[in-house]
């Protein structure tokens, strides 16, 4: 058996130099923080990553826009309405300013309108529907952002604090979530809106009522399983305070529940604000969000179907982006899913 | 158990408590009365309208009264159907909201078990991708569109259903179809994450140990576990279903209580709203304490425990 | 004992895992064989590759598992050949398998009765009524009390230790010639797990199967196995009888294995300990993989694999210590003293 | 090794810990136990899973508020600390290390802070630099390398992070450590590292241990003294070479027989001895007796002849 | 491009599209059209209303009125209720008299301050039975006005003027009006099928009317749809005979189709401009250049699109005729309507000078309708172009700008007002100094004189009253009082088989006892 050895070294029998070898500490592998390590595995979901950069694209282009004129200042060109998408140089129906009227395509941009391109077309008053667009998904962002605030502060700040402290505050704060969560959010807002007139500030206080409870009572939950480990214990039992625990301790340990409920909530802030708009009871003319923009196109869809196709494209990716993406931070950050 | 129950129902009875506080006095914050030509009507005329709804006395009495009222499901009168009173309007128009919503809830669910539970079986491959697909549209595509594109699509081009209206099954296939949406979505979703889950799970690998087929151990083992949970979301997904059901009801000209529920919301008519309100909020609770009560039931843990956190 | 016939056979199985981080050699180039009716031990620190092994024995591996080499011969076909169907007969008929975790390895929301009765049902295809009948018997002889009333108990109303008999019964019930125990005690309490282990000697003479039993606990060993594989990093570096691995061991590993584990007399002042960790079998080093942290280790160990080398008829070990070429080397005064409490139990 | 004569470090004096007091599912963890430490000694406890090991450990670092007894720790009365410097005091003079490598460090710290936390919180450090020094020294002396103060913990193996475990807990310079199974989690071959680390440590350090543990073999190469828990109650108390020759009490007979053994021919010879726990409630009064010099059972009044019959026989 | 009509239904039923609910059937209890609508259609009054602003004989064969145009005398001819009894001159009385009660709490009784002691019974002074209608036997009503009214043959025809069977009241109690089940009826038609909170009910034939042959259909069926879209796509597959036309889309599509119809409302959107809040807006050229800076064309054809017209002035075209020309010719002023820019930047920067202001920030107020919202957002964009004007945008619900409107809570607010019948007065007595719709607060004492004068000294002398209506209209357009902005036309599709619905622009929004259905 042993004389299939190789050419051996002659002293290949002679003990290793003492101890020397015997560096058994060493890690050899590069240190990857949670983060980086996340962040690896999150870059090798392609479609987590598409909607990464379509969000970052959205983002960049919805706020970047409101710095040019022609985007942040919208005019109105009442004889200019209801024109179909028209790009300079593309010849493809649907892109080419015409339109099907009566059974046959007919070329939209006569009279005044002859020298105008809407690339996305326009609306009832004669505005650019892309820079509409891009303004609706400014404001739609706009209240995920808030959404998200609410649910980082409160949310967060709530549900640490009733996990944290326990016993009768925990049982106390359950039941007010409780009760806040058999009401219906949209209930919230109409019972807003007879107090406040319809518009962001109403829908961000209704927002700011109902967006953070699932945080709350994610974090809550993370935050009992936490309080049991032994990592707090030995926290504690350094002597550290409370106080310094929750913000050292758990909060770091509660990002990666954080971030992904993040990823949740805010679409589904959009789309509240979209429902709200759509029943009539969103934004107020003449900022339009996403969802007046497609209530707007949604009236008017067997005639200018592009008026509502345009934003409800742009609504349904921002969604669809959110949804893959808090997907995809889910795997990243689930340390079951660790290789 | 019983204590349980008890427990809850006291809960129950505490936020409807508050919701209706809270819904009187916003009210009374608001401006308006169920007068249309106020101005030209005489003082006499218009104490009379008001003392027909009770704004006559003091606001706390009216309080008192309001509650006492609702206790006995009494919530006054419409201000935009005259001598009407509410909960006549919203029972009279409960049925088809809750036929839809059962259907959509039926259809939606057991749809998104498959789909959820197809997923999860066919984890990584394509399968797993276009169920996700599925489920990711169901819950980014707004109901709204949904529902105007299956009204073009299936009703007007194809016209394989009816458009509108409410008068027979098949009325009632493409309101379900866009209110099954989300629940479909969100199920499927939930399903698959915990079937994963349960797939991965000591006890799968001693069902494969066993020798199980594969169907034998999703459906004897995988299936059940990973759907009990489901009924935790079953609360949530009911409250989209009675939003979804206000867009939904619009388009398709049901005469539900979402269509009435916007309306009442444009025509400023109050005493509906605030009555739709609590009930929404009643419906609710008991979707929330029924789902508990049933998860108690069919979750072999926690059926001595009677609570869970 | 020694001529009993083979029941399974294991040749030179290699399996690697493919993750994200690369290719994992969890399992690199290892044979042996189990006996009719005997008890074979693997032991191995943590991540050595015990479970990935019994795994493929009951063709149950992971779905990321690459089978690079090698074949297990079972009842005169390879079981790495099988399809699923033909597995899962083999499956909880005649190769079973017990679980590590007691807690988690039943179903919650199936009655336990009806737990041990399924592998009746598949393999047998005997009525309900019947697997259950025989189901209730497996429970009294694993001795659950009250079997009557508690079979249609759910698991979580049942101790550890009980659960970890309805699990043992589960595998048992259909008399497998194969019974593999991964770690089955190791979250019990040391006398819940005696009784357990008890438990299985007994029901393993009355039945007559074959167990591979897995552990790092060597007290567990001692106790149960008739001959032990010690496998490091994906390889199983020494075997042979219990009696041989305990009271001769030839290996470093298991020199260090034995010497960490205080008996009720050691009174040494410190342990001789194993220092550092295990290779990443990600990338296994060159030659021996456990020369890193072997005191004893020669400059060969570095360069080319150790070889078997043949201790007695029963007993191998991979260690270029055994070549005729090393240095002797003086083991742990502790498994010196072994090895003359050996050879004087050898001598009477 | 054992100076009988050394001063008591800690006394227990009938520690109640109980939990969801006057609730239906209310748990008596600890239900009256009474022992003493001495200074430099290492106590070990064993007992079955849920015997109250754990919490007679967290009682002792006052994680919890005792629901009755008295816990004194260098002559004072722990739950009657009312200076935040007594408290702090208190705090750094007891340690606890823990059970399980994974979960008792913070995974989103680095190893260097969180060693360093209790250097922080009782300022030990004078400016960064010492903080490093003290890091350095403290990763050192478990053994591991200097390089690793800026890694986090998931890129140790449970042998390493439990050392760093016992660095943070070193930190403080504590004078008493509570090690609550310390090795149940690791790996055979890691056990002795860190057993043999925790001497070495007491040897330097003067530490006093309170040791828990399910492997007996282990709770006895490393204590002086052991007692023997079960439902919460103290059964028998002994010096540990004492308690394995002459077990008194029927639980600790079993806990012994059942006790595998890394040796083929004593584990051929082993015979199980059974213990039927529903003795310890029938009804009669028992405590703690000293049956020998340092060796007390809990037995009643009309038991203590027999324990001492078995002693002798 | 044309509707192409694809299909049609075959019912004998016409399906009607109504945009929302049905409230009541309490003839003195109903404030909305579709209330009238149903009411109208299913009860006679004592007259009805025929096409070109003229009414014909109802319950009542012939009608006389006095000299002094103080006592009008009603023939009643023998017809029955639904329920078998005969329609007599007590119902009438009875009916009359429950609207005026204030028990009642009719919204409606206002209309009844004309009839002899009808305000003292509202406030309550006087008792019912004193109210100035008078059954002189079974078949005779006679009714005493305390000063004449010119159009009070319009007002009989509204549904509050209704007769209501005194036994069918008592007989329901609560319930009266409130199903279609707890109502009689004495018109072409009965409601069936209203549970009082459904969307559909059907006015089906009534067979006991007096002149039931010559009701050619079996009936209506109404369906309350909200959603444009789906009450087209309901009207393009045939479910529908009739629908509504919403936005500029719907409208164009239709525009040129035989199926086209559209209806002008007697209904006028205006600006009112709050001189109490904001006094900036006392000064007449202040008003004059916002009414000028806003191109009524453009936004009635672009922005709305839905067919509605650009006010021609504040009184509605196309209701009121006098020797067969309209109101609007005879008021013919364009003053007040007409766009340019540039003068309007010249008035502007003038009255701004004469206010001492530089700048000034106001808030636009208007319902929550989409048209509400198109509105404000052109107004916005409009009015911003005068230098020095910002202006912000709000909607609200109806009524909720209703309240705001009244309590001055408002800067502008975009009003609008529908005749309650077809005479100049309903609109001209709104912007007294005293008028309670006067929300901005606009005074002028020629304008309170004319319509004073129409309403008191002339009121029994047609043409010095017409006059004065033309002169008030006159003085506050070129004053400014308000700004008109445009006129409501409702544009609706009917398919070719249904012909002869005739549709009015106040009261009862159409009438279906001439209706037919062509059969194919
Ligand atoms: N599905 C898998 N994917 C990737 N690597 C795997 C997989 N299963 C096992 N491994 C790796 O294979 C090696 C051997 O694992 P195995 O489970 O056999 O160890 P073990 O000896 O049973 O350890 P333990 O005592 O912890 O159970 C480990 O390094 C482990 O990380
Ligand atoms: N915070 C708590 N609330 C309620 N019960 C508790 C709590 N902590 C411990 N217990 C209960 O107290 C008993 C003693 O627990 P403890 O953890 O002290 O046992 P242990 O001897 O350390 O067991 P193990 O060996 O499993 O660690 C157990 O029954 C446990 O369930
Ligand atoms: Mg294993
Ligand atoms: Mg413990």
């Amino acid at each position: 058996m042993a004389d299939k050895a190789k050419q051996l070294p002659k002293d290949a029998f002679e003990p290793l130099s003492d101890g020397a070898h015997l560096d058994n500490e060493k890690i050899a592998a590069p240190s990857l923080t949670f983060v980086k390590d996340s962040w690896r595995r999150l870059k090798k979901n392609k479609a987590a990553m598409i909607s990464l950069y379509i969000l970052i694209f959205l983002f960049v282009v919805s706020f970047g826009s409101a710095l040019i004129p022609a985007f942040s200042s919208i005019s109105t060109h009442p004889n200019l309405n209801n024109l179909p998408p028209r790009i300079p140089g593309i010849d493809i129906p649907g892109f080419n300013g015409t339109l099907v009227q009566g059974g046959a395509r007919v070329n939209a941009y006569t009279g005044a309108a002859a020298n105008h391109y809407f690339w996305l077309g326009s609306d009832y008053l004669g505005r650019d529907l892309f820079a509409r667009t891009l303004f609706g998904t400014r404001i739609s962002l706009l209240i995920a952002v808030v959404a998200t605030f609410f649910d980082l502060t409160i949310g967060v700040a709530y549900g640490i604090i009733s996990g944290w402290i326990g016993g009768k505050v925990d049982t106390f704060m359950q039941r007010v979530i409780e009760i806040l969560l058999s009401i219906p959010n949209l209930v919230v807002m109409i019972l807003l809106l007879l107090v406040l007139k319809p518009g962001i500030p109403a829908i961000i206080i209704a927002i700011a009522f109902t967006s953070w409870i699932n945080m709350a009572r994610l974090v809550r939950a993370q935050t009992l399983e936490l309080k049991s480990q032994e990592f707090v214990l030995a926290a504690r039992s350094l002597g550290e305070s409370s106080f310094k625990i929750a913000f050292k301790h758990l909060l770091p340990n509660l990002t990666s529940v954080i971030i992904i409920n993040t990823m949740f909530t805010i679409p589904s802030a959009i789309f509240f604000e979209a429902f709200l708009s759509f029943i009539g009871i969103g934004v107020p003319a003449p900022a339009a969000s996403l969802g007046t923009l497609i209530s707007n196109g949604q009236k008017s869809f067997q005639f200018l179907p592009y008026q509502m196709w345009v934003p409800a494209v742009v609504l349904s990716l921002l969604m669809i982006a959110f949804n893959i993406l808090g997907d995809g931070l889910r795997d990243a950050f689930d340390p079951k899913s660790r290789e | 158990m019983v204590k349980f129950l008890a427990k809850r129902v006291f809960y129950l009875l505490l936020t409807l408590f508050i919701v209706v506080t809270v819904t009187f006095f916003l009210m009374k914050l608001m401006p308006g009365t169920p007068l249309t030509n106020e101005a030209k009507l005489s003082p006499a005329e218009r104490y009379m309208v008001l003392k027909q709804y009770g704004l006559d006395k003091p606001v706390w009495q009216q309080y008192i009264s309001y509650l006492v009222n609702a206790v006995q499901g009494n919530f006054g009168t419409s201000f935009q159907f005259s001598d009407q009173p509410v909960s006549y309007l919203i029972s009279s128009r409960m049925g088809p909201s809750l036929l839809l919503g059962a259907q959509a809830m039926v259809v939606g669910v057991i749809a998104g078990i498959i789909v959820g539970a197809v997923g999860a079986i066919k984890k990584s491959t394509w399968v797993d991708t276009s169920t996700t697909i599925i489920s990711i549209l169901g819950i980014s595509i707004p109901s709204f569109v949904f529902s105007v594109l299956l009204q073009y699509v299936i009703a007007l081009k194809w016209g394989l259903l009816p458009i509108a209206g409410w008068s027979g099954f098949a009325y009632t296939i493409l309101p379900t179809l866009a209110l099954a949406a989300m629940p479909l979505a969100e199920s499927a979703r939930f399903v698959r994450t915990e079937m994963v889950d349960v797939l991965s799970s000591d006890y799968i690998e001693l069902a494969r140990a066993k020798g199980l087929s594969k169907f034998g151990i999703i459906y004897h083992h995988a299936l059940r576990n990973s759907l009990i949970p489901l009924v935790t979301i079953i609360g949530p997904l009911a409250v989209n279903i009675m939003t979804g059901s206000l867009v939904v009801e619009n388009i398709f000209a049901i005469p539900g209580i979402g269509e009435q529920f916007v309306n009442s919301v444009l025509t400023n008519d109050y005493p509906t709203i605030m009555g739709l309100t609590v009930m929404y909020c009643f419906l609710l609770c008991v979707v929330l304490l029924i789902t508990d009560i049933v998860y108690g039931i069919i979750d072999p843990r926690i059926r001595v425990a009677g609570g869970r956190e | 004992m020694e001529n009993k016939e083979n029941i399974l056979e294991v040749r030179n199985l290699s399996i690697n895992f493919k993750t994200y981080a690369g290719t994992v050699q969890a399992i690199r180039d290892i044979s042996f064989d189990l006996k009719k009716g005997e008890t074979l031990a693997i032991v191995g620190e943590s991540g050595s590759g015990k479970s990935v092994t019994t795994r493929s024995i009951m063709g149950l591996n992971a779905t990321n598992a690459d089978v690079v080499d090698g074949s297990i011969e079972f009842d005169g076909q390879d079981i790495l050949q099988l399809d699923e169907k033909e597995l899962s007969k083999l499956r909880g008929s005649k190769i079973a398998e017990i679980f590590q975790d007691p807690m988690t390895s039943l179903d919650p929301t199936m009655k336990i009765g009806r737990q041990v009765a399924e592998p009746l049902m598949i393999h047998q295809g005997l009525s309900k009524e019947k697997a259950m009948a025989k189901a209730l018997e497996m429970l009294k002889l694993v001795g659950i009390t009250n079997a009557e009333e508690r079979i249609n108990d759910y698991p979580y109303q049942f101790s550890g230790g009980m659960r970890q008999r309805i699990v043992i019964a589960i595998a048992l019930v259909n008399y497998p010639e194969i019974l593999i125990a991964d770690e089955p005690t190791t979250a019990l309490d040391v006398t819940i797990q005696a009784k357990i282990l008890e438990l299985m000697k007994e029901l393993q003479t009355k039945i007559n199967t074959s167990i591979i039993f897995i552990t790092h606990d060597l007290g567990v060993v001692a106790g149960m196995a008739d001959r032990v594989a010690v496998m490091y990093a994906g390889k199983i570096v020494e075997y042979g009888t219990v009696d041989e691995i305990f009271y001769n061991p030839k290996h470093p590993y298991t020199w260090g294995l034995l010497g960490s584990m205080p008996t009720l007399d050691t009174n040494e002042d410190v342990l001789p300990s194993i220092p550092g960790t295990p290779p990443d079998l990600l990338e296994p080093p060159v030659g021996d993989a456990f020369a890193a942290r072997n005191k004893y280790a020669l400059k060969i160990d570095t360069i080319e694999q150790p070889p078997f080398f043949k201790v007695s008829d029963t007993h191998y070990a991979a260690t270029w210590l055994l070549d005729d070429r090393a240095p002797k080397v003086t083991p742990p005064a502790d498994i010196v003293k072994r090895q003359e409490h050996f050879k004087k139990t050898k001598q009477g | 090794m054992l100076d009988k004569d050394a001063p008591k470090i800690l006394e227990v004096k009938n520690l109640k810990q109980y939990f969801n007091v006057g609730r239906k599912d209310e748990v008596r963890a600890v239900d009256d136990i009474t022992f003493n430490v001495h200074e430099g000694e290492t106590f070990g406890l064993v007992g079955e899973s849920g015997s109250g090991k754990t919490t007679t450990g967290r009682a002792i670092s006052h994680l919890y508020e005792p629901t009755g007894g008295e816990i004194i720790f260098e002559g004072k009365d722990v739950s009657k600390l009312k200076t935040k410097k007594d408290e702090k005091e208190f705090r750094s003079d007891i340690q606890t290390i823990f059970q399980d490598p994974y979960a008792s460090l913070n995974p989103r710290m680095k190893v260097k802070d969180i060693i360093a936390e209790g250097i922080d919180i009782n300022h030990l450090a004078k400016d960064k630099a010492d903080r490093d020094a003290q890091v350095e020294e403290l990763l050192e002396t478990v053994g591991l390398n200097k390089e690793h103060a800026n890694r986090y913990p998931h890129e140790f193996s449970g042998g390493q992070r439990q050392r760093i475990g016992i660095a943070r807990a070193l930190a403080v310079k504590p004078k008493f450590i509570i090690a609550d199974e310390p090795i149940s989690a690791l790996d055979v071959s890691i056990q002795a590292q860190v057993v043999n680390l925790l001497k070495d440590l007491q040897k330097k350090r003067k530490l006093t241990y309170l040791f828990i543990a399910h492997d007996l073999s282990m709770v006895k190469y490393i204590s002086d003294r052991i007692g023997v828990m079960h439902y919460g109650r103290m059964l028998e108390i002994a010096d540990a070479d004492e308690l394995y020759a002459h077990p008194l009490h029927d639980y600790t007979r079993s806990l012994l027989s059942a006790v595998p053994v890394p040796d083929p021919e004593f584990e051929r010879q082993r015979k199980i001895v059974d213990y039927d726990a529903s003795v310890e409630s029938d009804g009669k009064q028992r405590k703690l007796v000293e049956i020998a010099p340092n060796h007390y059972v809990r037995a009643a009044d009309d038991e203590i002849q027999m324990y001492k019959d078995r002693l002798n026989s | 491009a044309c509707g192409n009509s694809s299909k049609e239904s075959t019912s004998k039923y016409i399906n009607w599209q109504t945009s929302s609910q049905l409230p009541t059937l309490d003839a003195s209890k109903a404030t909305d059209t579709v209330s009238f609508g149903a009411l109208n259609n299913s009860n006679e009054g004592l007259l009805v209303n025929a096409a070109n602003n003229k009414v014909k004989p109802g319950v009542a064969e012939s009608y006389k009125v006095s000299k002094d145009g103080k006592t009008y005398t009603f023939n009643l001819r023998h017809s029955k209720w639904s329920d078998g009894k005969p329609v007599t001159a007590k119902d009438f009385v009875y009916g009359w008299q429950r609207t005026v009660n204030p028990k009642t709490a009719s919204q409606y009784s206002y209309l009844f301050s004309n009839v002899a002691n009808a305000d003292a019974i509202g406030k309550g002074k006087a008792p019912v039975s004193s109210l100035g209608i008078k059954a002189d036997g079974d078949y005779k009503v006679v009714v005493t006005l305390d000063k004449p009214q010119d159009y009070f043959k319009y007002l009989v025809t509204m549904a509050p003027f209704l007769p209501q069977s005194e036994s069918a009241v008592k007989k329901f109690g609560s319930a009266y009006g409130t199903s279609s089940k707890d109502m009689v009826y004495n018109g072409p038609f009965k409601v069936e099928g209203w549970t009082g909170t459904n969307n559909s009910w059907t006015l089906v034939k009534n067979k006991d009317y007096y002149n039931a042959s010559k009701i050619k259909v079996a009936g209506v069926k109404f369906n309350v749809q909200n959603d444009a879209n789906t009450s087209l796509n309901q009207y393009e597959t045939g479910e529908l005979d009739e629908t509504a036309l919403s936005g500029a889309q719907q409208v164009s599509k239709y525009k040129n189709s035989s199926e086209f119809h559209s209806q002008k409302q007697a209904s006028t959107f205006y600006i009112e401009l709050n001189e109490k809040k904001d006094p900036i807006f006392k000064n007449a050229n202040i008003r004059k250049a916002i009414s000028l800076a806003i191109d009524r064309d453009e936004y009635t054809k672009n922005t709305l699109g839905d067919g509605s017209i650009s006010a021609v002035g504040y009184v509605s075209p196309d209701m009121s005729k006098r020797n067969g020309k309209d109101f609007t010719e005879y008021a013919g002023t364009k003053t007040g309507v007409t766009y340019n820019l540039a003068e309007a930047k010249k008035l502007w920067a003038k009255g701004l000078k004469e206010v001492g202001k530089k700048s000034v920030n106001y808030s636009i107020l208007s319902d929550d309708t989409d048209n509400g919202k198109k509105t404000t957002e052109f107004l916005q964009t409009a009015l911003e172009k005068l230098p020095g004007l910002k202006v912000s945008a709000q909607n609200i619900p109806f009524k909720s700008r209703l309240n705001r409107s009244q309590n001055g809570q408002f800067d502008m607010v975009v009003s609008a007002w529908g005749a309650d019948f077809p005479d100049p007065i309903s609109f001209l007595q709104l912007f007294t100094s005293d008028g309670s719709y006067n929300n901005g607060k606009w005074s002028n004492a020629k304008y309170d004189e004319y319509v004073k004068n129409a309403e008191g000294v002339d009121a029994n002398n047609p043409a010095k009253r017409w006059d004065d209506l033309v002169n008030a209209e006159k003085e506050l357009m070129a004053d400014q009082g308000i700004i008109p902005l445009y006129h409501q036309v409702t544009s609706e599709a009917i398919k070719p088989r249904v012909s002869g619905v005739q549709f009015f622009p106040t009261g009862s929004p159409y009438d279906f006892r001439d209706a037919t259905i062509s059969k194919k």
